[in-house]
């Protein structure tokens, strides 16, 4: 064995007692993002024209979209944060936040089955096309 | 497959210091899911392709590896023949022999060291033996919403 | 004021003593760590959550034995400060340590019954240094109590710088500091998982705790029997001797259990002993 | 002497990986290990029948937390190679970037873990916070911490600019000479050489009898490295592999100490032959469908790993298989543990660094 008196981790440990911790108190104390970083998947229902191109590529199988019910959901605890929908979104109604996601927990479950972290959002038909419709119908709206 | 001069074969790789990458196991297809229209493995099976009537066929490729260079010994067997062990001339052959034993049921002889069946725990015995990749195709196949 | 009061205030405030001791430890590892660490009292909070939590056992002899674990260490305080013959302390102290054992050995666990087997080892290793180490005081102060030994004219640590030495070596076992921790250690990774207590859960995990603070004071208060002169002198030997095992705790390793066996008992021998032999040659 | 089964894992403090061990034990006397694989089996590979080859590299990526780069990249290499994809220099030269960065990230974890196992608490704290900043490179190149989802089959999703590589790779540079220190805990510190030293020695002669891979063999005095085949652009990398001689668990820790330091010096060879300018490519998208089989090699931080890809010009692939190195070291793991102390199991286990999950997929 080596001498057994000389500790080399000596040095740093005292260096270490007397300089600034290198953690944080997390999570009263948070570490800002850097731009860029993928953290959630964010959705604009507005722009959305339910095309399911992002709902068919999803390799974690996340998103649900219907074109006849004008719905789309996404399971965030499913979600991989992978990027593809953002990608091949074409209205871009879909982006990636820098900040993470919710903290999504069980507790959230309801009684119904539905799983925590599943976001989903009904976007209504538009209204009739005002310059093929009728006009007494328009007048009476 | 022709057991003696396989093992001629492995010989000669051990002699000149190739060092065996790794045992490879793929159920041979009898015909591509493509030529029945189908996009996937699954599709094909809801469209009865049936891509594993037959006998089934395993391709198993024994790869080596030296430096850069990588090659394979390429045997295609039917399910129920045996391969002989190269743990006789590469030491860790034991452990995929023991594996493809395992998951696709193919019989090695005079392994090196015989795990007997434990070294995977799955739910199915022998999970890619013809019968049960076929099963589990059904299985898909039913579920699964047929093409229009 | 009489030794029972004395007795009685050490069962009532080593605990508290022993956990403020533990929560500054956790505070200055984390620091050489490089880490925030806990709150000061977080030893406290850990035994008061582990009060409550279910307790599970495995053989239900644990219980009765743990409490007689926390107990005995309680009373070898007490029968320290109380006036005991100091000898007989430490085979109480001896006897406090198995009890652990044990319960340990009770539960029909791999890891558990190792754990036991390991901490029979650091048994083996330190024990013979206490016995040896009561003699040597009571040999160079004429006296057998700690009041005694507290009255003496004679300053211990000058006499005994060897003890004192050794003492600091042993103490590493009994503070489950590494490289010694080899039968426990304060963060449950290594080998044998949690050693000793891997298989207590809640309340048996807060007498371990507890019996532990006791076990704290205790070496302070064998310090004190070096420091004879003044009990603030010995509290500050401590303190300083108790920095240096967290220092040793943060750069070592935990090493096995035959090197601890020979580096303690080479400490007993070559100091302990060689102090004794020193004194004796010197005809004192 | 009586005979005693120890079931090491899948839940074991010390290994922070499920790896199923049952050990027989005479005393403290380990006499056999047996293995058993599947704890954490997710299908990962059998997914390739749902999820497209366009998407599946986000799949293979998730085989594994600490070489996910490295997956994701032999995943895209191999449909490149499929497919004859050329990828522009630039992506190339990122690649390998990156793949370095991980290597070093990857050995720091394990150069902690280890420190962990043999009980040195405030080592393995050191490891971790330097390997942080590793994590801060990542996340600020590829938007992900842990998983990358940078590549792509034909390139990179993300180049890095110039300035910002040059800033990277000063960081990596004044974190080597921090290392510096850290590495010498390790070299020099007796309580780890008692620990280590001596402890699990595997001959060259044995190394090369259960062909062992990656800084396994090459503290075992074997000169092997995937990456000296020159593929990836290591060809234009001046660099010798790592070698150790002693073949024992202190030689495994020295030769990852060192490879950190060998990874920076790649990685600013790398930088300083790379095409530089604004708006390089860096993707070359492939068209159709791919056609074919291939076996890729790469060299992980644990070692080489063998991917086997088949395709049959449909969206889904036929197959797809990977072959991790702690599958290639598991008979080197089994012939270590045989006859050693308890206390040493979890050292020589931990030496040879097991991932299960990528074992498992």
């Amino acid at each position: 064995m080596a001498n057994p008196f000389r500790l080399p981790m000596v040095p740093r440990a005292l260096r270490n007692l007397v300089s600034r911790p290198a953690t944080r108190l997390y999570p009263t104390e948070l570490r800002p993002r850097f731009a860029g970083a993928r953290g959630a998947i964010v959705f604009d229902v507005e722009s959305c024209n339910f095309c399911m191109l992002c709902a068919r590529r999803c390799p974690a199988a996340a998103i649900e979209c219907s074109r006849e019910d004008r719905s789309w959901a996404i399971d965030q605890l499913t979600c991989i944060a992978c990027g593809v929908c953002v990608e091949v979104c074409n209205k871009k109604s879909l982006s990636m936040s820098a900040e993470p996601g919710r903290v999504h927990t069980r507790a959230e479950a309801t009684p119904d089955g539905r799983r925590p972290g599943r976001e989903e959002w009904l976007k209504p038909a538009p209204p009739p096309d005002l310059t093929t419709a009728p006009v007494s119908a328009a007048a009476t709206d | 497959m022709d057991t003696t001069a396989f093992l001629a074969r492995v010989e000669e790789y051990h002699r000149d210091g190739w060092r065996l990458a790794l045992i490879n196991v793929t159920t041979v297809l009898p015909a591509a899911p493509a030529a029945h229209g189908a996009q996937t493995a699954v599709e094909a099976a809801a469209v009865g392709a049936a891509p594993l009537d037959g006998p089934g066929v395993f391709e198993i490729a024994w790869g080596f590896a030296r430096g850069g260079e990588f090659k394979t010994i390429r045997e295609q067997i039917e399910q129920g023949q045996s391969v002989p062990s190269i743990s006789e001339f590469f030491g860790a052959a034991f452990l995929y022999e023991n594996e493809i034993r395992e998951l696709f049921g193919i019989n090695v002889t005079g392994m090196g060291v015989d795990l007997k069946g434990q070294l995977y725990k799955t739910a199915t015995r022998v999970p890619f033996s013809h019968g049960a990749v076929k099963a589990r195709l059904a299985a898909l196949a039913a579920s699964a919403v047929k093409p229009s | 004021m009489t030794p029972a009061i004395y007795a009685l205030l050490f069962v009532l405030l080593a605990p508290v003593f022993g956990g403020l001791l533990a929560g500054i430890d956790r505070i200055v590892s984390a620091r050489m760590q490089g880490r925030v660490g806990p709150p000061l009292l977080q030893p406290f909070y850990d035994v008061g959550k582990l009060l409550q939590k279910r307790t599970r056992q495995i053989n239900p002899i644990a219980e009765p034995l743990l409490i007689a674990h926390l107990g005995y260490m309680a009373a070898t305080g007490a029968l320290l400060l109380g006036g005991t013959d100091l000898i007989f302390t430490v085979f109480v102290y001896a006897l406090a340590a198995l009890l652990l054992v044990l319960a340990a050995g009770s539960a029909n666990s791999p890891f558990s019954f190792a754990g036991a087997e390991r901490e029979l080892v650091v048994l083996l290793a330190s024990e013979p240094f206490f016995i040896l180490m009561m003699v040597a005081v009571c040999k160079v102060t004429a006296a057998s109590t700690f009041g005694g030994v507290l009255a003496s004219s004679q300053l211990v640590a000058v006499q005994l710088p060897g003890v004192l030495l050794a003492f600091v070596v042993v103490a590493t076992i009994k503070l489950r500091k590494s490289p010694f921790d080899i039968s426990i250690s304060h963060h449950p990774h290594q080998e044998l998982v949690s050693g000793l207590t891997s298989d207590m859960s809640g309340r048996l995990l807060a007498y371990v705790e507890l019996a532990h603070w006791y076990e704290s004071a205790l070496l302070c208060a064998f310090m004190v029997l070096l420091f004879n002169w003044s009990v603030p002198l010995g509290l500050l030997a401590f303190a300083v001797a108790y920095a240096l095992e967290v220092l040793v705790d943060n750069a070592t390793s935990r090493i096995k259990w035959q090197l601890v066996l020979r580096s303690t008992w080479a400490a007993t021998l070559l100091l302990c002993g060689g102090n004794l032999l020193a004194l004796f040659v010197m005809g004192r | 002497m009586k005979r005693t089964t120890i079931p090491f894992g899948p839940q074991h403090p010390v290994l922070p990986e499920p790896l199923v061990l049952d050990l027989i034990l005479e005393d403290e006397k380990v006499i056999d290990a047996i293995p058993t694989i599947g704890y954490i089996h997710r299908g990962l590979e059998m997914m390739v029948e749902r999820v497209e080859y366009t998407e599946m590299g986000f799949v293979v990526e998730r085989i594994c937390g600490i070489c996910s780069f490295m997956h994701g990249m032999g995943y895209c290499v191999s449909l490149e190679a499929i497919m004859n994809v050329e990828v522009p220099e630039r992506a190339r030269w990122l690649r390998l970037v990156w793949a370095e960065i991980s290597r070093i990230q990857s050995h720091l974890l394990w150069l902690g873990l280890g420190a962990d196992a043999f009980g040195f608490e405030n080592l393995f704290m050191h490891c971790w916070r330097m390997r942080e900043q590793i994590l801060d490179i990542f996340e600020k190149t590829t938007g992900g911490r842990i998983i990358h989802s940078v590549n792509r089959i034909g390139g990179v999703k993300r180049d890095i600019a110039d300035s910002e590589l040059a800033a990277i790779l000063a960081e990596l540079q004044e974190l080597g000479a921090a290392f510096k220190e850290t590495a010498r805990v390790f070299g020099t510190d007796p309580s780890i050489a008692h620990r280590l030293g001596g402890v699990g020695v595997l001959t060259k002669a044995d190394a090369l009898a259960v062909d062992a891979v990656g800084p396994m063999v090459r503290a075992s005095g074997i000169a092997t490295d995937t990456r000296l085949g020159g593929a990836f652009m290591y060809d234009q990398i001046d660099f010798e592999p790592v070698v150790e001689t002693a073949g024992d668990c202190l030689a495994r820790v020295l030769v990852r100490l060192r490879e950190v330091d060998q990874s920076i010096d790649i990685i600013r060879q790398a930088i300083d032959k790379m095409p530089k300018g604004e708006g390089l490519p860096i993707e070359n998208r492939p068209r159709g469908l791919p056609s074919g089989e291939v076996f890729t090699r790469l060299e992980q931080p644990r070692g080489e790993v063998v991917y086997y890809v088949k395709a049959n010009g449909t969206k889904n692939l036929e197959r797809f298989r990977a072959r991790t190195p702690t599958f290639a070291n598991i008979p080197a793991m089994i012939k270590l543990v045989k006859g050693c102390d308890l206390a040493d199991v979890p050292n020589i286990i931990l030496t040879i660094d097991p991932c299960i999950s990528c074992t498992e997929r």
